[in-house]
């Protein structure tokens, strides 16, 4: 089925016309059933920017209804089921998948010097569970909808007559394409290491996307037990979650957020792993204390696990119980302070370069602190009270998941674009796309903060006028946010046609994905390069004629 | 519709304005609305507190970023920073120290409000609320029913809190209490008001079509009001003049309640069938049985309204088991055949 | 899928996937990835073991009524065989190990024979069961059998099954259960077969058994979850 | 049949012995027995616990010698153990809270028996 074509000329290290991952087979099928991890990346690119697109236009709907208190668009029905979907669709087809699918398949086994991920093969299936899990998320729409809001809580969601059941199932599958996805890099982290690269010599982007998927692999069979649950619950009345029939729905609130809070940071570590990055790229450095923030992503992962109630301190859950969640939250603004302050660090004295790449990382800093720091308002149970479930809890969600893990996403996509297509983006839109980001952002998101304190619920289709100020400036914003991502998504596929050549390693990074050809060739590397010491720019040096920074002498490699 | 950058600067300008109101006690502050329970200021304490420490972190973090974004920015032909430690415990101690000592009274401070909200005082004046999709009702230990909460200042008052459905949540703003509403047992909340006027209960757990409109008005009134008009709602059917009202007249006013969102009275058909001239004719179920409206059908009908659902409807109605008096009830009927048949 | 690219000098067995250097690197991956898959498992079961043990201590006595209409026998039968499927995986194994083809085959067809000897007796457990209208959630409406066969089995002489607390929750989780488990059983009959065929194919060696020992694992946690099981449903006082 | 003799002496698995495998399968027979016998017998509130470690003990034959947990690596062992430590973990949470509002629920049905009357 595979056509082998010799390309003309291609500029990789080794000299040779051999042909890149990309073209060194044709045609849909070669895709379709491709093992090759870069392509499997290339295709949740693709996968998770469609997603992206389609949550966003039920964004822009949502807030294009509300830019009146009576409902612009829409009757409330209608309403309720697009913040469903537009919630559901971001969560598990979007930043669930984005970044580990799209550049963790892509770039972690590179860093690594391996041929392939671990299983080949379970990552195709991953690919396609994801796949599957869009198409029933598609149907979903034209099968009657879906109003249960992305948390799915009993009794309602065994209550109402739109597609719960499409819907679940399609989680389901998502589901199952996550945990396989996490399966998969853990075995790679632990078996396809190079013997020479010992645990504290890894990229820090891998210590993230190790941590995740140790996440995916303890929290997501919970969400699928619960899902499978509340399935035939709707379809058998089976009375474990509704309480008509004896089931209790706090119960189902356990359920779902013991996997749903880890589900956070099965979101945010894969983007800081990003920052990680491009912090040290971009700043010449080595991460500052670079053990403590490796540690702090295990830490994330492990305290994730012991702070869902902290949605629940309003459910009736008990107040035993929400002591102890309110405890443990505050403990993860440790690890997440470390990081935010060695990132910080990582600049001071560095050789700092204003790339695209690194405007998405700066503004990740930013956005993650105000995103963070409003945690510790709904983590503290007292104000919490007050906040939940207002739109001080929707702009929290929004800064850590838009303006954290989107920008990343985008930081990401900046950064390993070159390597991916072997072409390079016009900068100047790519810093436009980043600076309409961040202004769209923040004037969409930060009323948000204060009409949700003064007293304005969310998931509401319609609400009271003296709210419709900050409902308008927030539109707008959003509105101005689109045309960010537009033009960043724009900004990045218009270059596969008409951008530059890239050279081989167009930002000075350190890791082993920017020493093989750009884009790289079908098995990665010819020679495993020699494994160097984490984050070691010192060999780097720029070549004004072909804008690489090329890999002078290495004089250093017999001391480490 | 208008979209110009220039209406929203202006509504932004309005938006702070409207945000930073004269006076603070009337219309809230930037964050929030007016403090009217004892719980209010111990809530907006706590987040009064993060919020500057926010704020100092926010501007430290984002104001060192851009300090050395300039300061060490790359300059060409020069590739290598300066020299500098690539770690310091001491001083990863220090902001992770530092931080855990903030948050320590964050929890505290918080835990302590939460347990005021969350534990009732013991001898409260004591209200019953019922949730229902879409809609609130009040009772009170007189026996008194209503759509619209009235409180006494300076009061205890405990909610004793159900829902026929599904969830829902009990807000007030102004009170900063907050508690869902779950099917299946009584959940409690509790609040002393300070300040009399008018405010907004909403719903905020979602609750389905129309949970953005699940709200009710929520009067505080001084001690004499309240008493009068607690007394009065404890026998709605009694008009100005003291004299009963006639089992017509109740069942209208039960009508404009609870029915008429859902049944009209001029024959046309909204949710449910119409009333209109229906008493003493034949209905026609969905499973082909018909039978005569009478007041056994009635009263079935309200009871069990599953149980024969008229053709061409959905099955939307929910029991009235135990919400209406016998009273009530005939003056429900009374209602319905002076609708004509 | 094309493994004919590579010629990179390194004299790779067909075993040994392109990807791995050493038949012990690819060895070591495959196993750890079942140990974490088996991980997901463990996780997916406790949110019905959750759910058991939140209806049980609310109900305990609705959990010893209902456990009346299961036969300890059956049970117990059911649990013998799948150990006896565990001990012939167990060494089906070994036999790969040391390459004796022959045992490895007929240890693998023995495990299936148990298996879907579990899987009849089970077949039998519910079509009883669903004869008295035992059933799960709203289905749940017993009959005169169902009847008799608790006064037989108590012996009590209740008039009227409605006396006895909701039962339907029990039989919601025993069927959720059971039935998952189940599902695990079929899976894995599929996947031992598909063994067996590489097995008669002659595709192990003792470089290469990886297939055998993970479908060992699973299947071992197939049985590892059916002990709880046992006693959890069986066994109530 | 890949027999490579140039590599000799390299071996993947650690056969186990036939003794050990019939000894454990024996074991795991006879622990099946005790739990039926002992569930005909009446320990009030221990029955749960009694029948529960036997469970355990079985299940951890099982592990240890048909999973050869004995000799595994350690990261193995490792997930592996803590996968039941974090399912107990979601349980004991989600439990323990559930046993501290189950006062509520059952005040709730006597209240709706009441009204019902
Ligand atoms: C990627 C997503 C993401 C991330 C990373 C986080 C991070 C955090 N979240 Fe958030 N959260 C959500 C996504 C996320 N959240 C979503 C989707 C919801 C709503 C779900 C729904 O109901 O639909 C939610 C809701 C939510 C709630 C429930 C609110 C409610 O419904 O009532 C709470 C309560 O505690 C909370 C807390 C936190 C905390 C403490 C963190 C911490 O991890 C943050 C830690 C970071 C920092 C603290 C900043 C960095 C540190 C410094 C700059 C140093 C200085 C620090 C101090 C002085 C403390 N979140
Ligand atoms: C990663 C997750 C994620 C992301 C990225 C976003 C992105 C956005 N969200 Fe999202 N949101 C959630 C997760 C996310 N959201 C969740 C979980 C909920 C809760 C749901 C619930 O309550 O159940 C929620 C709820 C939610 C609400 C609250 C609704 C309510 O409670 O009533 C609002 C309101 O403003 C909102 C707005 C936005 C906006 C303006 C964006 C913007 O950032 C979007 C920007 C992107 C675009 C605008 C698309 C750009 C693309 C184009 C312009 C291309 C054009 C299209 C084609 C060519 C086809 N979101
Ligand atoms: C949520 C909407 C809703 C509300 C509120 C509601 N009903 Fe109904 N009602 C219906 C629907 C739908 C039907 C038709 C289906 C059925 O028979 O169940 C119906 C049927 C009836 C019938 C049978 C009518 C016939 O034409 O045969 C009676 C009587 C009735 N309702 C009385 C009441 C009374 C009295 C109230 C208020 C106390 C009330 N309903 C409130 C939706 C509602
Ligand atoms: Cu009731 Cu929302
Ligand atoms: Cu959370």
């Amino acid at each position: 089925m595979e056509t082998k074509v010799t390309h003309d000329k291609n500029d990789s290290i080794y000299g040779g016309a051999e042909p890149n991952y990309l073209n060194a087979s044709k045609g849909i099928l070669s895709w379709m059933f491709t093992i090759d991890h870069k392509r499997i990346g290339v295709m949740y690119t693709f996968g998770t920017i469609g997603a992206l697109m389609l949550g966003g236009v039920f964004a822009l709907l949502v807030r294009l209804h509300l830019w009146v208190p009576e409902g612009l668009l829409v009757d409330n029905q209608t309403y309720n089921q697009f913040f469903t979907l537009h919630g559901a669709v971001m969560v598990f087809l979007f930043v669930i998948p984005g970044i580990p699918g799209a550049l963790g398949n892509f770039a972690l086994p590179l860093m690594l010097g391996a041929k392939d991920v671990a299983f080949p093969r379970v990552n195709l299936m991953s690919f396609w569970l994801w796949a599957i899990g869009a198409v029933f998320f598609v149907t979903v729409l034209v099968t009657g909808g879906l109003d249960t809001g992305w948390t799915f809580y009993t009794p309602y969601s065994v209550k109402t007559d739109t597609s719960v059941i499409w819907a679940v199932s399609g989680a389901f599958f998502l589901g199952f394409s996550s945990i396989f996805t996490g399966l998969n890099f853990i075995v790679t982290v632990h078996r396809m290491r190079p013997k020479n690269m010992g645990w504290f010599n890894m990229p820090l982007f891998i210590w993230g996307i190790y941590s995740t998927a140790v996440i995916q692999v303890l929290a997501t069979p919970v969400l699928g037990i619960t899902l499978l649950l509340l399935a035939v619950e709707r379809s058998a009345g089976l009375g474990i979650f509704n309480s008509e029939f004896g089931g209790d729905p706090v119960l189902f609130q356990h359920f779902f957020w013991f996997y749903s809070h880890p589900a956070v940071y099965i979101m945010i570590l894969p983007a800081m792993a990003i920052i990680s990055e491009l912090m040290a790229t971009f700043s010449r450095k080595k991460v500052f204390g670079y053990t403590l923030v490796a540690y702090s992503s295990v830490a994330i992962a492990i305290f994730g696990f012991l702070v869902w109630g902290h949605h629940m301190f309003t459910s009736g859950q008990s107040a035993w119980a929400s002591l102890v969640f309110s405890t443990l939250t505050f403990s993860i603004s440790i690890p997440s302070a470390i990081k935010v302050f060695n990132w910080l660090s990582t600049m001071y004295k560095g050789s700092v370069r204003l790339d695209t790449p690194m405007w998405y990382a700066l503004a990740f800093l930013w956005m993650f602190t105000v995103g963070g720091l409003t945690g510790m308002f709904l983590g503290s149970m007292g104000t919490d009270v007050h906040l939940h479930d207002t739109y001080f809890i929707v702009s929290h969600f929004h800064y850590v998941m838009v303006g954290s893990i989107m920008f990343a996403y985008f930081g990401g996509l900046h950064y390993w674009w070159p390597k991916m297509f072997g072409k390079m983006y016009n900068e100047v839109m790519g810093k436009l796309g980043a600076a309409l980001m961040f202004i769209g952002f923040n004037v969409t998101f930060f009323p948000q903060f204060i009409m949700g304190s003064r007293g304005m619920p969310r998931r509401y289709a319609t609400y009271l006028p003296e709210f419709q100020n900050l409902h308008q400036v927030s539109t707008v914003g959003a509105f101005i946010l689109g045309t960010g991502v537009a033009v960043g998504i724009w900004t990045l596929f218009s270059s596969i046609v008409n951008g530059k050549k890239a050279p081989q390693n167009p930002w000075g990074a350190a890791s082993m994905e920017w020493e093989t050809a750009t884009p790289p060739i079908e098995h990665n590397f010819h020679e495993i390069p020699t494994v160097k010491p984490v984050y070691d720019f010192s060999t780097l040096k720029f070549n004004e004629e072909t804008g690489n920074w090329d890999r002078i002498a290495d004089t250093s490699e017999d001391n480490n | 519709m208008n979209l110009p950058i220039l209406s929203t600067l202006a509504n932004l300008v309005q938006a702070a304005q409207v945000a930073v109101p004269s006076d603070p006690t009337a219309e809230g502050t930037f964050w929030f609305p007016v403090q009217a329970s004892t719980l209010a200021p111990k809530s907006d304490w706590t987040f009064y507190y993060i919020y500057w420490i926010s704020a100092f972190f926010t501007a430290l973090i984002v104001a060192a970023m851009i300090f050395m974004a300039i300061r060490y920015r790359y300059r060409k032909g020069v590739w290598d920073g300066e020299e500098s430690p690539g770690h310091g415990l001491a001083l990863e101690l220090t902001w992770s120290g530092i931080p855990f000592l903030l948050t320590i009274a964050m929890w505290y401070t918080g835990f302590k409000s939460y347990m005021y909200g969350d534990t009732p005082p013991p001898n409260g004046y004591e209200i019953q609320v019922k949730a229902r999709q879409w809609n609130w009702e009040f009772i009170y230990p007189n026996g008194a029913k209503s759509t619209e909460l009235h409180l006494p200042v300076e009061q205890d008052v405990t909610f004793v809190m159900s829902s026929a459905d599904v969830l829902h949540s009990f807000w007030i703003p102004a009170f900063r209490v907050k508690k869902d509403i779950v099917p299946g047992r009584y959940t409690k909340t509790w609040v002393h008001s300070t300040l009399e006027g008018q405010y907004t209960l909403f719903c905020t757990e979602y609750c389905g079509k129309d949970h953005s409109q699940m709200m009710a008005q929520v009067f505080v009134e001084d001690q004499a009001t309240f008493d009068g008009w607690v007394a009065k709602q404890a026998n709605p059917y009694l008009d100005e003049d003291g004299q009963p009202f006639t089992p017509v007249a109740i069942g209208e006013k039960i009508y404009g309640q609870h029915c008429f969102a859902c049944h009209s009275i001029d024959g046309s058909a909204v949710v449910g069938p119409s009333w209109k001239g229906s008493w003493g004719t034949e209905r026609t179920f969905e499973n082909g049985d018909t039978r005569l409206f009478d007041e056994n059908y009635f009263k079935e009908s309200l009871l069990d309204p599953g149980a024969q659902v008229v053709k061409g409807f959905p099955p939307a109605m929910t029991s009235y088991r135990g919400v209406f008096k016998d009273s009530e009830i005939d003056g429900l009927i009374a209602y319905i055949k002076s609708l004509g048949n | 899928m094309s493994s004919s690219t590579h010629d990179d000098g390194h004299d790779h067995p067909e075993w040994l996937a392109h990807h791995f250097e050493t038949p012990e690197q690819q060895f070591e991956a495959g196993k750890f990835g079942m140990w974490v898959f088996l991980v997901t498992e463990v996780l997916f079961f406790s949110g019905l073991f959750c759910a058991y043990t939140y209806y049980r201590g609310n109900h305990p006595d609705m959990f010893l009524d209902a456990h009346f209409f299961l036969s300890t026998k059956m049970g117990a039968i059911n649990t013998a065989v799948l150990i006896l499927s565990s001990f012939t995986m167990a060494t089906a194994v070994r036999n790969a190990q040391m390459e004796n083809r022959v045992w490895l085959i007929r240890n693998l067809v023995i495990t299936i024979a148990c298996a879907i000897g579990f899987l009849v007796v089970k077949a039998f457990e519910y079509s009883h069961k669903f004869h008295m209208g035992l059933k799960w959630g709203t289905f749940y409406n017993p009959n005169e059998h169902a009847l008799e066969a608790y006064n037989e089995a108590t012996g009590r002489h209740l008039t009227d099954l409605s006396q006895l607390p909701d039962l339907h929750q029990f039989f919601s989780i025993y069927y959720c259960m059971t039935g998952l488990h189940g599902v695990h059983v079929v899976l894995g009959i599929v996947a031992i077969s598909l063994l067996l065929r590489r097995a008669i194919r002659g595709d192990f060696n003792r470089y290469y058994f990886t297939a055998v020992d993970g479908v060992g694992l699973y299947w071992h946690l197939v049985d590892l979850i059916w002990i709880f099981l046992f006693p959890l449903m069986y066994l109530i006082h | 049949m890949h027999h490579s003799e140039e590599k000799p002496g390299y071996d993947l698995g650690h056969p186990a012995s036939m003794k050990m495998l019939v000894g454990v399968f024996g074991a795991l027979l006879a622990l099946t027995a005790l739990t039926v016998g002992v569930a005909q017998f009446n320990f009030g509130a221990a029955d749960l616990s009694i029948a529960m470690l036997i469970a355990t003990v079985k299940a951890t034959l099982v592990a240890v010698f048909f999973m050869h947990l004995n000799h595994d690596k350690g990261v193995n062992r490792l997930f592996f153990i803590g996968s039941i430590l974090f399912a107990g973990l979601f349980m004991a949470i989600a439990l323990g809270d559930a046993s501290e509002y189950q006062q509520d629920l059952r005040d709730f049905e006597a209240a709706q028996e009441l009204l019902q009357k």
